[in-house]
């Protein structure tokens, strides 16, 4: 009866193709603009901003990395990542203490989510401005009161990177890390704190043999947030960090102000750091999963 | 003991890491350069001022550094070379002429009354706010060989001949003196004292900016010294108000561009040392110490081979070759190659310096870079030609 | 029932309970205080660097200033110099429209575009590609440049837009145009170009999210009652995506009206945006007007997203 | 034939010849041929994974046919969308669109037509009508029960006049005792339309109560099809009698053969009637109007007695007890696997 | 008593005094008082939101009780962490930890207490061989099916030696077939430890295949308590008749009675028994064994007949026909409400 041994082949709709030759261009439109700056940082020492190129060196990262540029990129480079990690740490640390709070019932903890949401959507340069001001009111009012009392330094900035910065940086990063919690712990069923509750588990061992080894690949994910949010911010950055600056600070000055390809240069580099960050995320994050697919050994 | 370490806060652009690296091995301080834009050392130093030990900022600043107390004066005893510092900055005068002094002329805000006074003293003194580092004549900058015919006049910058291929210098303060010396060469509106405008002159000054904008003459705006090295160097503008440091650098990428002089004569600026309030004697001497290195020839060599002008003279010659010194402030053709500091070639023998030599040059200054006393009003109408 | 010893930690005997009672009635095994003291961390960094410089910026506001000073004070010349010009009724517009009019302009434009190509982008994904693994590849694609430096890839454009960059060679090398178009840099092109560029992810992942909520089973149930592909589009996906919609517009919304970047790297300092305006009057020290005009901002923010959120309920999609 | 016309839909026999479906290299359903004659309720009953949702959705249209054909009354509709059929399908969670009220989501095809909207909305209203869910015209499906929402969908399908309804597990997504009323409420309305119903479903209880034509597939193939009493009276293959339950498959030598547990008589073993073998009672599970009581013959066959009350009150069994049990031989049903 | 000791617990009796669960203003539980004396298989029996596991989690200490005592043994355990209660629980889903291998999983409970590392795996390999597991020590909950799930969810439960095992509706993840499979282990389990199940169910089959004790409950009350056999023949109200199935209520003036379904007779209308009273066939449902015959009498009451099948094919009827109805009335069990 089955006449035909080869089977009809499934044709796709005519809009596929468009959809997918749209989506194609989207990607062009997405990674184009960076391939060109990857390109261009390759330029020879001649090379310019723009095409032609002019020979093919490793010049211009060898001048940025000798520290030849105007300014010094490595100091905010490292000033970044440790804010960056300082940020990190604090992220996850604070958005899975708040998720556990919000398992349980609270006072306030309405009010508190949508703080959280206000602090995503009111515009970052507001949000900074504010804690510049705050920041200035504590220096001009509460700074001279505190010295009277022998308790600080009557002049100084209280403004810094690990002060403003690092709030401005977490006021921006929390919001995702709880948000995060909250799809995390809406998924994780109550009936595994209960279980280990009756199997005599105090809060604490619950939390530390099972919820936690639970939630922890997507702490990866709350981690990776808060590094990239805080190693890219600008806006929340721009007023808060006192005498230093970060290295998107640094780029977005540069940017208008670099006149030869170490600026690509330093545009691959910071590409090249956000990807390993990433793909390192990943990798742990599909190690993680794996190990616990296949670390042990197939049993009956 | 550990080496003192100074915190040098300024523009990029007067940040030489060779200067840094040169004072490390002479003095054994080190320099931690903290680089930002020109209002933002402004900024800073009010409302960061223990965040830095020196600072090289612009004198036009002053008016609004000084009272809020941050800024100490620096004792002329201390400064070996205090009374050779150029005249042009100590008194307004080149070779015995008065220059023209509109705007925040440095000799009038030179002088304080004593080390921690929040008013200037109107006379010289011993205590001096800043210790020039750099200064110069600014005029506007050209691609000659994407303009056909010859510029002359301020006026060039709102010629319609160059519409979208002008750019204007976003510092409102300074920008507006671009703007003023143009129409006033166009004949449009004549000043009292175009560094401290009535709100007339602002409105009308802002008016014509905005009508020009309109009419599409701008193609950017900048705010940095780099910035307009690129938008030159790109083709991106061909005309625009430019530092003779940045013409010299468009140069040195093998770009044409001309630092044309203007017969309206130039508007002038200078920038030098100040100490904070609140800097400690252990940095403070270091500081002294280290005004004193830069004012006795190396430093001012350096800076003068990428066309500055220095503070003393005398001592700046002493360190450079007699061609580089004939090039760079007598206006003389020069005799080799002129090399940057970097190496790098800037002019084959033969070529003269755009405008000629130093007397030349400063001694047709037409006004200084200032702050006006309408300052907030004119940088409301600032921002009012920004969003036309 | 009268059997063994009880240890005395497990509890009370029957007997020495007394009859009458009134019940204290626990919630939970863990302390009341507990949930308070987890919440605390965070609730301190909201007060801290959210909530009390908000009140800051409200309260400096009102207050006076000096070029290098601010000073206490209650005076409502700040937002009068904000809104200076606006209604008196002059021909020209004052500078605060023009620039919230400028900055609305950018919003409206990137809105559209972001929103268009968002919603493609996730509508190709869920409903075209097939298997799971590579929605997932191709939605990773999609979103691993949002973890990349802004400012990288918006200053890659310049290369590709200036006068004499890639974009002009190529169309002036195969004879397109003779003369270089100005308008691809430094104007209201790049500016809205960069903004979609950066910003199309804040679109795509939450309405490909409440795409793939969608119950395939509706979809074919449309095609089943003879809906078009059209049809099941704006009857079913559509209504059904609103709120990832609504989430995407917001992020869109808000962030383009805070952008001064952006709007001043592309726009070569010359297109006016509120950010800009309140950035620079920080950096001139004023910073109680500065505050006025955040504030102003703030209240323009709210306002959008008040509406928005009148739409759509979007705390079903947390 | 096709759905747009109006009237009432002619009835027309649905006719699978050879269908095949594969998913890349499974192929899910396996030249499956079947015909189920107009005005049929027709269950396709089977296991997890045995194709059945697979060639239901085939005939509606959602899923490509890989080969063979699919034919409504005369015509093949391998090529034709869904909605040109003349099937109409019901969905396992019913798939309502959960922003449109009941009355819109009835009206819905009528509104992908054209059809003017009081048009539609009166025809929708009497669809409501007919399924007793007029008082709930104007609400959301989610402030509707499950028996409710699928009433809404048998309306939502049946007003396109269909002339097969196609139905997904209709029923699984209820609790028990909802699913057994509205399982009769569904056998009235196909009874009324006289269209026919094509239900897929796992439960062989539910099969039997429904279906005028059972269809047992297993690993992509038909294993059975019949009335419901011949499939369980008369299993085909071992695959068969096991899954529709109720059976003892006996194997003896290489033929298997079954026997229906309540033909299955216990006796104690002293006077064991002839034919009986002895086993041990393994279980005791009392059901109510019956008893299942599991044992295990000495030769490890498990076997199952399903005992009316009475019958076991009359001589009741314990865990542990060895019994003689029996059967006649013309309760042995012969197996063809 | 308490679970720390390691020796098998004593069984002891589980008891609960006017126990009352309130949710804010909706009671859930309302004054229960039940007792489980030792070693029972207890079910608890009701419909959805009747309250069953909110009394399960009342006992096992994950809901705190509004009023009223639980008491294990002759301890009122009210105020006792759950792990001190001896009792442990089964969840629905099993709540195995996904992140630990079977035998941590089991010995999850000894290292909680602090036991060391090796005597604690031994004992869970000790545990795991009970419920015949062994070969899967090292696999990962994801990697075990449905069934294993249970036993090793069982092995962690009865690694604590509970007094009591509490099970909420432990079957209901597991398909139909392998569901009456794991039924009969639970109830061999159960023998084996000698120690009182209690089991939340919705399924009245489960309950009567299970149980020693019934609780039938109904809107957060005890209806009936009984073995299944009493529960199920003298049915005490009309909700226990009806939820229980196989019922018909015979209202009669004030006083309603119960007759099972079986009980009742079909005859012609023509040569009608004595008592008997004529009601119309409205569906006739195969059930495979016997065959449903739902019947409408002219007052409007639905009756429901059960009858073996060779019995409805002696004389069978269709849909439509009227035929005489009639009980004997030593079947009538009359009801309390
Ligand atoms: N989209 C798909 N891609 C790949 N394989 C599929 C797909 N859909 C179904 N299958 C496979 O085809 C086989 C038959 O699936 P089908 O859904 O028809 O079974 P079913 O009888 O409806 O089972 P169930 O009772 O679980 O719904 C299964 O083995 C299934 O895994
Ligand atoms: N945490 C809670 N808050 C408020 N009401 C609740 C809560 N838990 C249960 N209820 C209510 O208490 C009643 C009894 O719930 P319970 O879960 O005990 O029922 P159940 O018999 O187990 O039902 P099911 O068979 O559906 O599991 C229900 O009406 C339910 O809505
Ligand atoms: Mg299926
Ligand atoms: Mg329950």
């Amino acid at each position: 009866m089955a006449a035909n041994p080869v089977p009809r082949h499934e044709r796709r709709p005519r809009s596929f193709y468009a959809l997918a030759l749209f989506f194609a261009l989207f990607v062009v439109f997405l990674y184009g603009p960076v391939v060109t700056i990857l390109t261009l940082s390759f330029q020879g020492p001649s090379g310019g901003l723009t095409f032609p190129m002019n020979g093919l060196s490793l010049y211009w990262f060898e001048r940025l990395w000798s520290g030849g540029g105007t300014v010094d990129i490595g100091a905010a480079f490292r000033r970044s990542l440790a804010l960056g990690l300082t940020v990190l740490v604090l992220t996850v640390v604070i958005s899975v203490l708040a998720g556990l709070a919000f398992r349980k019932r609270f006072r306030g903890s309405a009010a508190l989510f949508y703080v959280a949401v206000a602090s995503l959507i009111v515009p970052s340069i507001v949000v900074s401005l504010g804690i510049a001001l705050e920041f200035r009111i504590v220096d001009d009012v509460l700074r001279p009161a505190l010295a009277s009392l022998g308790l600080a330094d009557a002049r100084g900035n209280s403004l810094g990177l690990f002060t403003s910065g690092l709030g401005a940086h977490l006021s921006w990063t929390l919001p995702f890390g709880l948000l995060i919690m909250f799809a995390v712990f809406n998924r994780l069923d109550k009936s595994y704190e209960e279980a280990a509750r009756d199997l005599g588990a105090t809060s604490w061992q619950s939390f530390r043999f099972v919820i936690l080894p639970m939630i922890a690949p997507f702490l990866i994910g709350i981690a990776l947030f808060g590094f990239t949010l805080s190693w890219d911010e600008i806006a929340r950055s721009s007023q808060t960090m006192g005498s230093t600056n970060t290295l998107p600070l640094e780029l977005a000055a540069l940017t208008t102000t670099v006149t030869t390809p170490e600026i690509y240069a330093l545009g691959t580099t910071v590409t090249a750091v956000s990807f390993t960050v990433i793909f390192g995320t990943l990798a742990a994050f599909l190690a993680l999963q794996r190990r616990r697919r296949t670390r042990l050994p197939k049993a009956g | 003991q550990e080496k003192v370490t100074l915190r040098y806060l300024s523009t990029a652009v007067n940040q030489s890491p060779a200067i840094a690296e040169k004072a490390g091995a002479d003095l054994g301080i080190n320099i931690d350069y903290i680089a930002v834009t020109t209002d933002d050392v402004a900024k800073r130093v009010i409302t960061q001022p223990n965040s830095f030990d020196l600072v090289d900022t612009e004198y036009f600043a002053l008016p609004k550094l000084l009272p809020s107390g941050n800024i100490m004066g620096l004792d002329a005893k201390r400064i070996k070379l205090a009374d050779q510092i150029a005249s042009v900055i100590r008194e307004g005068t080149v070779d015995g002429k008065t220059v023209g002094l509109d705007g925040t002329a440095p000799s009038k805000v030179l002088y304080l009354p004593s080390e921690q006074a929040t008013e200037f003293a109107g006379e010289p003194t011993e205590f001096l706010t800043l210790i020039p580092t750099t200064y110069n004549a600014d005029t506007l900058g050209i691609r000659p060989d994407l303009i056909d015919g010859p510029v002359d006049s301020w006026a060039a910058l709102l010629d319609p001949k160059f519409k979208g291929r002008a750019a204007m210098l976003n510092i409102p303060s300074i920008g507006i003196m671009d703007a003023a010396m143009a129409l006033s060469a166009r004949g449009d509106l004549t000043y009292g004292d175009k560094g401290n405008m009535t709100r007339e002159e602002i409105d009308k000054t802002i008016g014509a900016l905005i009508e020009a904008k309109r009419a599409g003459q701008f193609r950017a705006f900048w705010t940095d010294f780099n910035e307009s090295v690129n938008l030159m160097a790109s083709g991106e503008v061909v005309i625009q108000s430019m530092w003779s440091p940045a013409v010299t650098a468009v140069r040195t990428q093998g770009i044409d561009c001309k630092y044309q002089p203007l017969k309206e004569g130039y508007r002038a600026w200078a920038s030098g040392f100040g100490l904070p309030v609140a800097i400690n004697d252990r940095e403070k001497d270091a500081a002294y110490e280290f005004i004193n290195w830069f004012l006795s020839g190396w430093a001012g060599a350096h800076l003068a081979k990428q066309g500055y002008y220095t503070a003393v003279l005398e001592t700046t010659k002493e360190a450079m070759e007699p061609y580089e010194w004939a090039y760079w402030f007598e206006g003389k053709p020069a005799e080799q190659d002129i090399l940057a500091p970097d190496g790098k070639l800037l002019e084959k023998a033969g070529a003269t310096r755009d405008g000629g030599s130093y007397d030349e040059r400063m001694g047709r200054v037409a006004c200084w870079n200032a702050v006006m006393d309408e300052n907030i009003y004119m940088i409301r109408k600032w921002n009012e030609f920004i969003a036309a | 029932m009268e059997t063994k010893a009880i240890p005395a930690s497990a509890g009370v005997p029957v007997a020495a309970r007394s009859g009458a009672r009134v019940r204290r009635v626990r919630t939970s095994w863990t302390p009341w205080w507990t949930a308070y003291l987890q919440a605390a961390p965070m609730a301190l960094v909201f007060l801290l660097f959210f909530i009390l410089p908000l009140v800051a910026t409200v309260v400096v506001s009102f207050w006076n200033y000096t070029e290098y000073s601010i000073e206490p004070a209650f005076v409502a010349t700040n937002y009068a110099d904000v809104f200076y010009g606006c209604f008196s009724g002059g021909s020209a517009l004052c500078t605060t429209f023009a620039t919230y009019l400028s900055t609305l302009k950018f919003v409206a434009i990137v809105w559209v575009a972001t929103l268009a190509i968002g919603f493609t982008v996730a509508y190709f994904l869920c409903f075209h590609v097939r298997t799971l693994p590579m929605q997932i590849a191709l939605f990773m694609v999609c979103t691993i440049p949002f973890w990349t430096s802004n400012v990288i890839r918006m200053i890659s454009w310049i290369p590709l837009l200036g006068r004499n960059g890639l974009v002009n060679e190529t169309l002036q090398g195969i004879g397109l145009i003779d003369a270089p178009l100005e308008w691809l840099l430094y104007s209201d092109f790049a500016v809205a170009l960069a903004l979609v560029h950066l910003y199309t992810l804040f679109m795509v992942v939450p309405i490909f999210n409440s795409m793939m909520r969608i119950d395939r089973a509706l979809i074919e149930a449309a095609y089943d009652a003879g809906a078009t592909g059209w049809q099941t589009l704006t009857n079913v996906v559509i209504p059904l995506v609103k709120p990832g919609i609504v989430i995407g517009s917001i992020f869109v919304v808000t962030i383009v009206t805070g952008d001064y970047l952006t709007i001043g790297i592309m726009g070569g300092q010359q297109i006016a945006s509120v950010g800009k305006v309140i950035q620079s009057q920080i950096n001139f020290l004023q910073f109680p007007i500065a505050a006025a005009n955040a504030i102003v901002l703030l209240a323009v923010v709210l306002l959008t997203i008040w509406g928005m959120l009148r739409l759509v309920d979007i705390r079903k999609e947390l | 034939m096709r759905s747009e016309c109006q009237v009432p839909s002619a009835a027309a026999d649905l006719e699978l010849a050879a269908v095949t479906k594969a998913y890349g290299d499974t192929v899910a359903v396996d030249r499956v041929s079947l015909k189920v004659p107009a005005g049929t309720y027709c269950c396709l009953l089977g296991p997890s994974g045995c194709g059945k949702s697979s060639t239901l959705r085939m005939v509606a249209g959602h899923e490509f046919i890989s080969d063979g054909d699919v034919m409504i009354g005369n015509t093949i509709v391998n090529d034709l969308p869904p909605a040109r059929r003349g099937t109409a399908m019901m969905f396992q969670n019913y798939a309502l669109f959960p922003h449109l009220d009941v009355r819109e989501n009835v009206a819905f095809a009528l509104k992908m037509a054209g059809t003017a909207k009081e048009e539609r909305l009166k025809r929708a209203d009497a669809m409501l009508a007919m399924v007793d869910m007029s008082a709930y015209a104007s609400r959301l499906p989610a402030q509707l029960s499950g028996g409710q929402q699928q009433r809404v969908a048998l309306a939502r399908a049946l007003i396109t006049n269909p002339t097969v309804l196609l139905l997904d597990e209709p029923l699984s997504a209820l609790d028990p005792f909802l699913r057994i009323r509205m399982r009769a409420e569904l056998k009235r309305y196909q009874r009324e339309f006289g269209i026919s119903f094509v239900h897929v479903t796992h439960s062989q209880e539910e099969a039997m109560a429904l279906a005028d034509m059972v269809v047992v597939m297993n690993d992509g193939r038909i294993e059975q099809v019949g009335t419901p009493r011949e499939v369980f009276n008369a299993p085909r293959t071992r695959f068969v009698a096991q899954f529709m339950g109720g059976h003892n498959v006996v194997t003896e030598g290489a033929s298997a053969y079954a026997v229906r547990a309540d033909k299955l008589r216990l006796s104690p073993l002293g006077d064991a009637e002839a034919g009986s073998s002895p086993a041990t009672v393994s279980d005791v599970e009392y059901q109510g109007m019956t008893i299942h009581v599991a044992l295990k013959r000495p030769d490890g066959t498990d076997l199952l007695a399903t005992l009316p009350e009475h019958e076991f009150d009359r001589a009741p069994v314990a865990v542990g007890d060895t019994v003689g049990v029996a059967w006649h031989p013309h309760d042995r049903h012969e197996l063809a696997a």
